[in-house]
């Protein structure tokens, strides 16, 4: 092959012009996704949205460059060097098998974009997990084929509209009571998933008022096509408040899917912790864990359900109660964060619930 | 008189493990040179053969694996 | 074992064998054991399933065509996307890059005279159209509704097809599997004597990257299915979380393999691509060595990013963003591959015949659905697009803008081997043009669908995008327009095409040294390789090849 | 050169038959490949139970017995010992001593059939034992019974597999060089014997 590196390799005129329209076109191109009024068109609902439209008008722009080149060279190239009539029937091209130089420069290029564009990621990336934890609490349980939320302070579940705040930092608590759901908000740029048995956060901060669509873009069923109905509204605080006391007053009397204790209170006076401790081995810690509330298996986790007052309440607002407690030991429980069998398919005595309500009290 | 099964199991589990463990390491040693594809194979073989027998032995003697049954 | 060590030498041995000729028209053309009629028989298989695939493509789009459906219930919609995807990819793209265009074209560009094991070769082809009409078959039952991908618990909601599909794909990964193993052997121990890896065609690198994948990802596969249809079938919990199993698992294990399965439907094609440029440009293939290595390099990496197809699915923060840097990282061989294909281009004689516009058409379209590609590897971007139209884009224009395109370049280019005959080129040019302006016609307006707010798997949608959605079910008309010009152009050209003969483009990897079909023997004596296919201003770098043209029986025909 | 890593893989003298040696080589790398696939299969199995047990709950699940451990190790040895008994077949097999060989096979056999019946025993107890524990009742179940299901299938597979080469090598169908199957055989027990040194451990001793 050494006669072939003497073969004179030149780049022609033509080549230097149409890399010139090009460099024009891809530089155009960059331009364009820069002044593209994006918001104009998807409107940016939270902070975080605006660094995933820099991150997008990044790789669009760089994108775009990129591929002027290599479509117009290969248009260029193909027209430029087509066999002419003129040709001998048994014509051949330039034999280059390969030039060091170039192919090093072009494995360096692409590595360089690679990491440039993993350090802009990434930097993004820390923005949006790192949003702020304090703030309002809001968990989204997906269902077929609606989402509802639930508020603090709030009874029961809330299914038509999502309020928020504006410029108040929110943690969204997503799980889903069935299959898995998708919950995204364009006007976002953020969604995740809604997995049951699994508890998901995604943290915002919304910074523009208005009513933005709720979409699941996970397969879900026969109408997962409709489950796009819910709306996010973000309102200003007055009137996030207003809202907020009025469904307050409004499911005042919604009972929480927690049904009336039957056969009236059990007293729980002489419940043994040990003995709930042993119980609880056997028949609850197959779906609690003793763990914080996210730690999930199949149930909540356990761990301070009657202490911390940070514990994603089982209910309403208030802290669980011992009564509460023995209530869903006795009653059973189905509601959004899934289904629990009441006393008699677990087989637990009154004793039995006094023990571990006891035991529970323990899990500080 | 009467004796636990599970003596039985755990001694024949430490006796079998002793045996097959330093055939199969024997095999190995002997087997060291043999050039070939399957050859490097069985001599991989073997050594896991041997690992596995040292894992009964330790099962047997309750070293490893002695849960408390529930 | 040195790579010399590895292939065969003459003397007595597997270079000299050649097997009697079967007779009768079974043994001959319906369990026929030559790779050629396997090949031949894999790729007429997958176009059938195509056609019905196709179909259901159309369907989609014309029940796209209005906001509120209307075309079909949204029940029967589901049912047709996921078996639209999942023929798509199993039935069709898959056996016809790797078992179709594989074993009709490669053992013959090494120099064998069949693949190392020609009975599992016959076994593993058989396999496969039953799966296929087990596939369709769940049609009948109640088909699965969850799209190809099947995630639990909604598929164990489904209907009871959705076990027969599990069974379906798990034949089909045994099938494939066969393949890899036999594909896999045929390479490393069958190659003619001098054909070291260093002077392979690429075609060969494609295959040689590609079947180690179909061996190992496709059993994991294999395991997933399994379990889901133990866990449908016998209520055996692996995925159901109320009795402790994880829906995630499936994920995991879905998409280990289904990343390496996308380098799987991929890799052959950049090979055609490969072969198709230096032929059409009379041209050394620009960076020989880098094109084959970044094949392996791809096929080595695509088992170390499956999760990102997870960065929405509750998968720890901390495990996405190594998924994301290797997955950035992966754009970098493809560019190489996409930078040399172009340079191969450079001060050629290009003969603008119908398979070089498709080889070129394939950059084209490829290289804008790798583009997006890294956009949908970026996770802050993929936590916006994610299940959106604009994946549904860019997996298109990688799988139909990428492996179809250079499918039809291998048909168009590869055709003589077949039937001996050309495809018409003027029908073929109509064909090019029609396909590629209803493609893009098709898929370009589903980015912006996407990023506007439009999800997958929908059987109706928000009003605003009705325009575009009209728009691209028209284009996908144009794209069934031009598919059925092809298939007019097959069927027409297998009688009255131009006879080819032995070498119509001139090519000068070894299958065109040979008549057209080859004999059923492929080579009279094997040939002695002594370098690289493809320079253009050398003789020929095989020795042994004279009596291929004439009539002089083969070397040591019917010994043994 | 080709000559060479056929008669390297072989026994040691070159084969007098090179078609057959070339072949041989053919079948020998496939039947890896396959048993690597394979390989892959459990793998994916293993991984699923290892990433259940790891979701969080305790391990074994409440309720479910513990296993049998010293039963179970002293099955294993009797997997084991059939794989020693293997290697030694087919040793005996390179240096002709064909009676040894045929014991050494029959001894294999035994051995693996013992362990099927354990592995019986061991599932009625789980199934019908006090704490009942079937496929059906958790991913504990599930795991088990699939991974150790799959592996007693290989087993019972092997079993039938060597039956058959007994048969045949009483026929003599394999003679000098020619012994394929039996490599294949030996290769394929061995597998049988590490994939259960894996799953042994997993399950009953961490």
């Amino acid at each position: 092959m050494v006669e072939h590196r003497a073969q004179p390799v030149r780049l022609g005129r033509g080549f230097w012009m149409v890399t010139a329209l090009l460099a024009v076109l891809g530089a155009a191109g960059i331009v364009f996704w820069y002044v593209f009024p994006l918001e104009q068109y998807l409107p940016a609902a939270i902070v975080t949205a605006r660094q995933v439209d820099t991150l997008f008008r990044f790789m669009a722009a760089t994108g775009t460059a990129l591929y002027v080149f290599v479509l117009g060279y290969l248009v260029y190239f193909a027209l430029a060097f087509r066999v002419r009539a003129s040709d001998p029937p048994d014509a051949i091209g330039l034999q280059i098998h390969d030039n060091p130089k170039l192919e090093f420069w072009w494995a360096i290029i692409p590595v360089l974009f690679v990491i440039l564009l993993s350090v802009v990621s990434v930097r993004i990336w820390y923005e949006i997990m790192l949003e702020p934890e304090n703030g309002i609490v809001v968990q989204a349980i997906g269902h077929q084929f609606d989402f509802t939320f639930r508020y603090p302070q709030i009874n029961g579940e809330i299914s038509d509209e999502m309020h928020l705040p504006v410029n108040v930092p929110v943690t969204l608590n997503l799980t889903s009571s069935d299959v898995i759901h998708s919950f995204w908000v364009p006007a976002m740029r953020l969604k995740n998933d809604t997995v049951p048995g699994l508890v998901t956060t995604i943290r915002f901060t919304p910074r523009l008022t208005g009513r933005y669509q709720i979409i699941c873009t996970q397969f879900c069923g026969v109408l997962h096509s409709q489950m796009n109905k819910q709306v996010l509204v973000v309102e200003d605080k007055t009137a996030f408040n207003a809202w907020y006391r009025g469904m307050q007053i409004k499911n005042a009397h919604v009972s929480n899917a927690l049904p009336a204790a039957g056969g009236g209170a059990i007293s729980l006076a002489g419940g043994s912790a040990p003995a709930g401790q042993t119980l609880f081995q056997q028949k609850c810690s197959a779906c609690h864990a003793i763990g914080p509330f996210d730690q999930r298996i199949v149930g909540p986790g356990l761990k301070g359900v009657l202490h911390d007052p940070a514990h994603p309440n089982l209910v309403n607002g208030d802290p669980a109660t011992p009564a509460d407690v023995a209530k869903i030991l006795q009653t059973g429980y189905t509601g959004s964060i899934g289904t629990m069998p009441n006393a008699t398919t677990n087989g637990l005595s009154t004793q039995d619930i006094a023990n571990l309500v006891a035991y529970l009290e323990t899990l500080k | 008189m009467h004796v636990d099964p599970a003596i039985l199991e755990r001694t024949g589990a430490i006796a079998g493990g002793l045996i097959v463990g330093i055939v199969a390491i024997y095999a190995l040693y002997k087997d060291w040179a043999t050039p070939g594809v399957e050859n490097h194979v069985f001599k991989l073989m073997l050594l896991l053969l041997g690992i596995g027998a040292v894992l009964a032995i330790l099962a047997g003697a309750g070293v490893l694996g002695n849960f408390p049954t529930a | 074992m040195s790579t010399q060590a590895a292939q065969l030498t003459h003397g007595g041995g597997i270079a000299d064998h050649i097997h009697p000729e079967p007779q009768g028209f079974v043994r001959r053309y319906v369990f026929s054991i030559d790779h050629k009629i396997i090949g031949i028989q894999y790729i007429i298989t997958a176009w059938v399933f195509f056609i019905l695939a196709g179909l259901l493509a159309e369907t989609i789009r014309t029940q796209l065509l209005n906001a509120n459906g209307g075309f079909v219930s949204p029940e029967t919609y589901n049912e047709v996307y996921s078996i639209h995807g999942s023929a798509m990819v199993w039935l069709v793209v898959i056996p016809m890059l790797t078992g179709g265009f594989g074993n009709l074209i490669f053992p013959l560009q090494i120099g064998a005279r069949d693949v190392a094991f020609p009975w599992l070769n016959m076994l593993s082809f058989w396999i496969f159209p039953v799966a296929g009409l087990m596939l369709f078959s769940s049609f009948l039952m109640g088909a699965p509704t969850a799209g190809w991908t099947e995630y639990p618990p909604v598929s164990l909601q489904g209907a009871p097809g959705t076990s027969m599909w599990a069974a379906a794909i798990f034949l089909v990964g045994v099938s494939s599997t066969l393949t890899g193993i036999n594909f896999v052997v045929t390479l490393l121990k069958m190659r003619a004597p001098g054909m070291t890896f260093t002077r392979m065609p690429l075609f060969v690198w494609g295959q040689f990257a590609t079947a180690p994948l179909l061996m190992i990802a496709t059993t994991a596969l294999a395991a997933a299915l399994a379990a889901l249809f133990m866990e449908r079938v016998f209520g055996v919990p692996f995925y159901d979380p109320t009795k402790g199993g994880s829906p995630v698992l499936w994920q995991h294990m879905f998409w280990f393999y289904s990343h390496p399965a996308v380098y799987i439907m991929i890799l052959p094609a950049f090979g055609i691509i490969s072969e198709v440029l230096p032929t059409f440009s009379r041209k050394p293939i620009f960076g020989y060595k880098l094109i084959a290595f970044s094949s392996a390099a791809i096929a080595l990496a695509g088992f170390m990013v499956w999760a990102h197809h997870m960065f929405t699915s509750g998968l720890a923060p901390y495990l996405q963003l190594p998924f994301m840097i290797l997955t950035f990282a992966i754009g970098v061989p493809t560019g190489i591959k996409i930078f040399s294909w172009t340079a191969t281009l450079w001060g050629g004689k290009i003969h603008l015949t119908t398979a070089m516009l498709f080889a070129i058409g394939f950059i084209a379209l490829f290289t804008c659905g790798g583009i997006t590609g890294i956009f949908l590897a970026a996770v802050p971007y993929d936590l916006d697009v994610h299940g959106t139209y604009f994946v549904v884009a860019h997996f298109h224009y990688v799988l139909v803008g990428g492996s179809l395109m250079g499918i039809f370049a291998g048909m168009y280019y590869w055709f003589p081997k077949m039937s001996g005959r050309l495809l018409n080129e003027t029908l073929g040019k109509i064909h090019f043009w029609t396909f590629f302006v209803g493609f893009n016609g098709t898929f370009l307006p589903m980015h912006w669908l996407g990023v506007e707010g439009m999800p997958r798997w929908v059987a109706t949608y928000d009003p605003q995008f009705e325009f575009w959605n009209r728009f691209a079910s028209v284009s996908s008309y144009v794209m069934g327009i031009a598919i059925l010009v092809f298939f007019v152009n097959v069927v027409w050209s297998v009688r009255n095409g131009k006879k080819a003969g032995p070498n119509p483009w001139g090519g000068r990897t070894l299958e065109w040294m040979i008549p057209s079909p080859p004999h059923y023997y492929n080579f009279k004596q094997i040939p002695t390789v002594y370098g690289l296919p493809y320079d253009f201003s050398h003789p020929l770098p095989y020795k042994g090849l004279e009596d291929e043209l004439t009539d002089t029986p083969p070397v040591a025909a019917g010994a043994h | 050169m080709a000559v060479a890593s056929v008669t390297h893989a072989g026994a040691g003298e070159p084969p007098a038959d090179r078609l057959y040696a070339e072949t041989r080589e053919l079948r020998l790398q496939g039947f890896l490949l396959f048993l690597i696939s394979d390989c892959v299969l459990f793998s994916s199995f293993i991984f699923a139970y290892l990433y259940l047990r790891n979701s969080g709950q305790g391990w074994p699940p409440p309720g479910i017995k513990h296993l049998d451990v010293a039963f179970a190790a002293w099955n294993s040895v009797l997997l084991f010992g059939s794989g020693a008994t293997m290697h030694y077949a087919l040793e005996n097999w390179k240096h002709g001593n064909f009676i040894k060989y045929m014991w050494m096979l029959i001894f294999t056999i035994i051995l693996g059939a013992g362990f099927l019946g354990g592995q019986g025993y061991e599932y009625t107890h789980l199934i019908f034992g006090e704490h009942v524990s079937w496929w059906g009742s958790g991913i504990f179940g599930a795991s088990f019974f699939t991974l150790t299901g799959m592996h007693g299938f290989h087993v019972f597979v092997g079993v039938c597999y060597l039956t058959v080469l007994l048969m045949q090598s009483a026929a003599g169908v394999y003679t000098g060089e020619k012994y394929f199957g039996i490599t294949a055989g030996t290769l394929y027990w061995h597998f049988v014997d590490v994939i259960w040194v894996v799953l042994f451990s997993i399950f009953y001793l961490i």
